[in-house]
């Protein structure tokens, strides 16, 4: 697949946010799913070699868009992509959210990990559920997208660790407070996810999260991206790119985990 | 003939529509890739290396890019070669192309059984022996940098199998990979195919641990090609059996590098990472190639390189 | 101590005020590059591969890019041991650095007479021995991919010279490098070196010839990075002496990455070619680098790498 | 060295002219001579790596211009790069072409073989000789900047293989009429050189050829461009970009030279 950039805009110091246009994409996809994403434009130039994970940001019925924030090679590439420039990705990847109706449901997102909840926001909310955001960063900084958040979300709660905006402290110091929720969709950082997860686990919530994992070929082949996922009779290997990037928060085999 | 495919070709009595073939690892059993490619158009698929018992492969992390190639450390992960038969060779035999089935083994007891149950099985249609793997914790296989080891491993499933042609991969980490690649030729090896990936390391330094957690890896794509093609030459002057040239191939002009190297047929590796679609994009533009350069054949490039 | 350099580096009881010395080969005699950059701001500089008599070196063309890297087939030409010490070294001499020569020769004897002359010119810090070129054309230099060889070309060079330490360059080029660090440690290197270009071949499809007339040359720049550090850790894990990282670097992440593979120091090669200025950006950004870690002197990286 | 492009034209299929702006380099440059170009503008990719050598087509107060056409992967490149795009060069390298002055020269182009012409075509002008450009080409496509060499030239000769445009033949042929140049300057195919060098040679004109060798560094240290030059002990190596690109076309040992 390919399409153009309609946009590309730096949000600030490292946080980027593109959309995309292709309507073919957006009628395959669904909230919690990734594409690959080729950072180097040109076919003839071999470095970096390998595609980009992403998680689908937002849809509308042209597009799809991605939040992304400036890591290395292919991130520093991207950010240099001008609109109008006709880029290429694969086509929705692995699998999403399950998503749930009539109900009360937290999206607890940390940093970037925030980028797959606002799609899924969206859903959520023409399924008539009643939406909280918990939103934790290191710092103001690490706060995008919150006029399109309000858009679906019944209620928003930020934390920051520095305090410079919301609540001072991590995200999931906010949680503790409320335990009614129905279901609870996680995606960011390791070691925030695990907390919601012991959250979820100790108030009986469902939860699903989102992990990543360095991919190379996305779809399964390579065996580059396993995940270690408690089943009845013991530990199995599931590849974050096909049977995740969504999985059930309470079955993951969070000590196995890379980073 | 006028009518003749071009680009078909013959592997130890085996006729592929076309040279390209996906190489082992790189594209799992192959079923993966058929929600994006037609795997009918492909020449061939190596399937993941299969090993008796199913392996869970290494630690992770197991990949890391690097200019203009990766590292991998999968450490060999596969379902075992009866769970291939069972669960994925009955789907992958539904496709038009010819399955080359990619084993291992710890012990040369171990390559001679699973080479021997693969064997009678009539949806296989070439067998590919990795005895060059760097990935294994327990100190490497030692049979493909090992001369030995490689005639005693070679000749063992040589001697255990009747139906399937055997083609043996041949590991690039040697001082003279012609003197393996004739090893395995007087060993009874109907086809070699060169090169598996080159012994590689790749540190983080803010965290200051190797990116992937078995520390070593093999690396492959774009960066190793040079290589991989003065492998593909040295071998084409040593063996009589056909060569199959993999390593860093990403359009047709390496493949017809490849050829003219010495290559009957190639393996598509690390490119179907970058873009599944690759492999038949080779497939159509070595086509117009061989049209508009008015060849008859594409086994006519093979070697045919002028010094 | 507060005002003591924190990238002086020690190896073989000279200090250097920084570890980035640039590759032989790359580099030239040193003077080439005193238009570009400020040459006493280097570490070091190995000059080109001098033999006992000139070389003309190899048929053109001799040098192609390749996908991250370059093969190169110049054929070790140089002007020879006795005018580099009258035209070229006084030149160099001017300059505040390091002055590392590299030779070779044909026989054993060549490299002895080689090694002699060098010895005794106070203008020079060290030696540095290339037992392993593969772009000679009577066959490549079999000294660096043959045990014996090497056991014998080392010893032989070290027992007739007096004043300079000798540090061997390893070829990667073999099936293991920890084998022939030992014996060169063993045979009495001061310092080893790794590592030197790996072999490959690159093919016109429009003309069907190799690029380079060599047939085969020399591959290096990034491409080949993973196994320079790869080779650099086995050889940090073999010796005692120190290790000379080379291969790939093209930034003060590379450096880092090879200190903590083991390096004791490193060369840049490849990347001179891309752009003259490299080396002293590598030097700048070493220094910011260590002074926002608190690291008091470079070499406590040396083989601290985590498993 | 960099510089902002001030413009990149296509000027047909396969030329393209930039101009590129920076005064340090203006100053410092003589006819005939090459720079070094990093076409990956970015450098943290690796691909291609090494610069690419191109000759100075012509420069004014502000900047310096280049002609060229699109090869491999560094010409797919530059041909990308969009005006205000800051790029990397090295200085002015090599050994130029030698000035007379009040003198009748020609000027012999072959192909893209024309760029180091125009610039020198401007500095002959200024040493008051008179001018007469030959210049060749497969077609008409290959024929570029007529204009620019108007405001120098005295006469304009042009001939391409297929008869689009000026005579029909090879540029050499248009030679042989005229046999009363002080001195010869050619750059273009090495075939076509060598058939100029042998027209000077019979009628005892200075001639200097301006040569290309692929080039790893460009400044001398690597030892990949050597040219085989005539002396009197023998024939001697030259480096093609220290001691030429320039070289006196009666001296070149040409059944040396590659390609
Ligand atoms: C399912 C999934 C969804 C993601 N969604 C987003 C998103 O919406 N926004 C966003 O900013 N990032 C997202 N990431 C992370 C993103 O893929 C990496 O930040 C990005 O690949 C870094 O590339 P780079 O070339 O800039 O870094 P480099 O360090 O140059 O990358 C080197 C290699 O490591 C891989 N890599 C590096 N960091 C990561 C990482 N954190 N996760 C996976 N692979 C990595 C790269 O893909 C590449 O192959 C997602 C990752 C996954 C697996
Ligand atoms: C002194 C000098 C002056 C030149 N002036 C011009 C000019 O004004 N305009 C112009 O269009 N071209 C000029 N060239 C040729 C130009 O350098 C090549 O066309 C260009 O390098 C091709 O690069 P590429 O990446 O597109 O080709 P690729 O085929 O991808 O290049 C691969 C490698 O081969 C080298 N290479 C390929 N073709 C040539 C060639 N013909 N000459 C030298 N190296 C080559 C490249 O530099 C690169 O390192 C000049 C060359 C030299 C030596
Ligand atoms: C992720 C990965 C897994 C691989 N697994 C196998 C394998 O199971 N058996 C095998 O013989 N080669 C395996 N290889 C090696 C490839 O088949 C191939 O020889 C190598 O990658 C070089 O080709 P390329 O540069 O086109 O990728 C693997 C390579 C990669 C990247
Ligand atoms: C053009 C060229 C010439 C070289 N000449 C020599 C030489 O004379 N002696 C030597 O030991 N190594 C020589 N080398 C090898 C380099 O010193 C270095 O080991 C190799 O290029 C890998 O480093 P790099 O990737 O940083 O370039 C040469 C390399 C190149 C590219
Ligand atoms: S990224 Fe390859 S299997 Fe998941
Ligand atoms: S290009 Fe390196 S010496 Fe001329």
């Amino acid at each position: 697949m390919e399409g153009k950039v309609v946009f590309n805009k730096r949000l600030n110091g490292k946080y980027y946010y593109m959309k995309v246009e292709n309507r073919d994409f957006v009628r395959k996809c669904k909230p919690g799913q990734f594409f690959m994403l080729k950072t180097q434009v040109y076919d003839y130039v071999v470095d970096p070699l390998l595609r980009r994970p992403f998680g689908i940001c937002d849809v509308d019925e042209d597009g799809f868009t991605l939040l992304y924030l400036l890591v290395g090679k292919g991130t520093s590439l991207l950010a240099n992509i001008e609109e109008g420039t006709l880029i290429k990705f694969s086509e929705p990847l692995g699998n999403g959210f399950k998503l749930v109706a009539d109900s009360k449901v937290a999206l607890v997102g940390g940093g970037v990990g925030i980028a797959p909840l606002l799609y899924l926001a969206k859903e959520l909310k023409k399924k008539n559920n009643e939406i909280t955001l918990f939103y934790g960063g290191k710092s103001k900084d690490d706060i995008h997208l919150i006029d399109e958040f309000k858009k679906f979300c019944d209620e928003i709660k930020i934390s920051t660790e520095d305090g410079t905006l919301g609540q001072k402290g991590r995200v999931t110091a906010l949680l503790d407070k409320t335990a009614s929720f129905d279901k609870v969709y996680c995606c960011g950082p390791k070691p925030m996810m695990k907390a919601t997860v012991d959250f979820a686990l100790e108030n009986e919530i469902d939860i699903e999260v989102s992990l990543d994992e360095k991919m190379a070929c996305g779809i399964g082949a390579c065996l580059g991206c396993i995940i270690y996922i408690k089943e009845k009779n013991g530990i199995v290997q599931k590849r974050c790119c096909v049977e995740g990037p969504v999985f059930d928060g309470t079955k993951i085999a969070w000590e196995r985990l890379n980073g | 003939m006028a009518n003749k495919n071009p680009l078909e070709i013959e592997l130890c009595g085996i006729k592929f529509k076309n040279p390209i073939i996906t190489a082992s690892g790189t594209f799992g059993y192959g079923i993966e890739y058929s929600r994006f490619i037609d795997i009918s158009k492909l020449g061939g698929i190596s399937v993941k290396g299969l090993s008796l018992h199913e392996v869970p492969g290494n630690k992770m992390p197991r990949i890391i890019e690097t200019p203009a190639g990766m590292l991998n450390a999968i450490g060999l992960q596969n379902i075992g070669v009866d769970r291939f038969i069972s669960e994925k060779l009955p789907q992958l035999r539904k496709y038009d192309t010819r399955i080359i089935v990619n084993f291992w083994g710890k012990t040369v007891d171990e390559y001679v059984e699973v080479a021997k149950k693969l064997d009678v099985i009539t949806d296989i249609d070439m067998l590919e022996m990795n005895i060059s793997c760097p990935n294994i914790k327990e100190g490497g296989i030692a049979f493909g940098t090992d001369p030995k080891m490689t005639e005693k491993v070679v000749s063992a499933v040589k001697k255990n199998i009747r139906n399937k042609p055997l083609i043996v991969k041949l590991s690039p980490n040697v001082t003279d990979i012609k003197l393996f690649a004739k090893i395995c030729e007087d060993s009874g090896a109907d086809a070699i195919s060169a090169i598996n990936t080159l012994l590689g390391m790749s540190i983080d330094i803010d965290t200051r641990k190797p990116h992937i957690s078995n520390i070593t890896g093999g690396l492959s794509g774009p960066a190793i090609k040079p290589v991989a093609v003065r492998m593909v030459y040295e071998v084409f002057k040593t063996v009589k059996v056909p060569v199959i040239g993999i390593g860093g191939i990403m359009n047709y002009k390496d493949v017809v590098e490849f050829f003219l190297a010495g290559a009957s047929a190639v393996q598509v590796g690390t490119a179907n990472f970058v873009d599944p679609e690759i492999p038949l994009k080779i497939v159509d533009d070595l086509s117009k190639y061989i049209n508009k350069n008015k060849i008859n054949n594409i086994s006519e490039l093979t070697g045919s390189f002028d010094i």
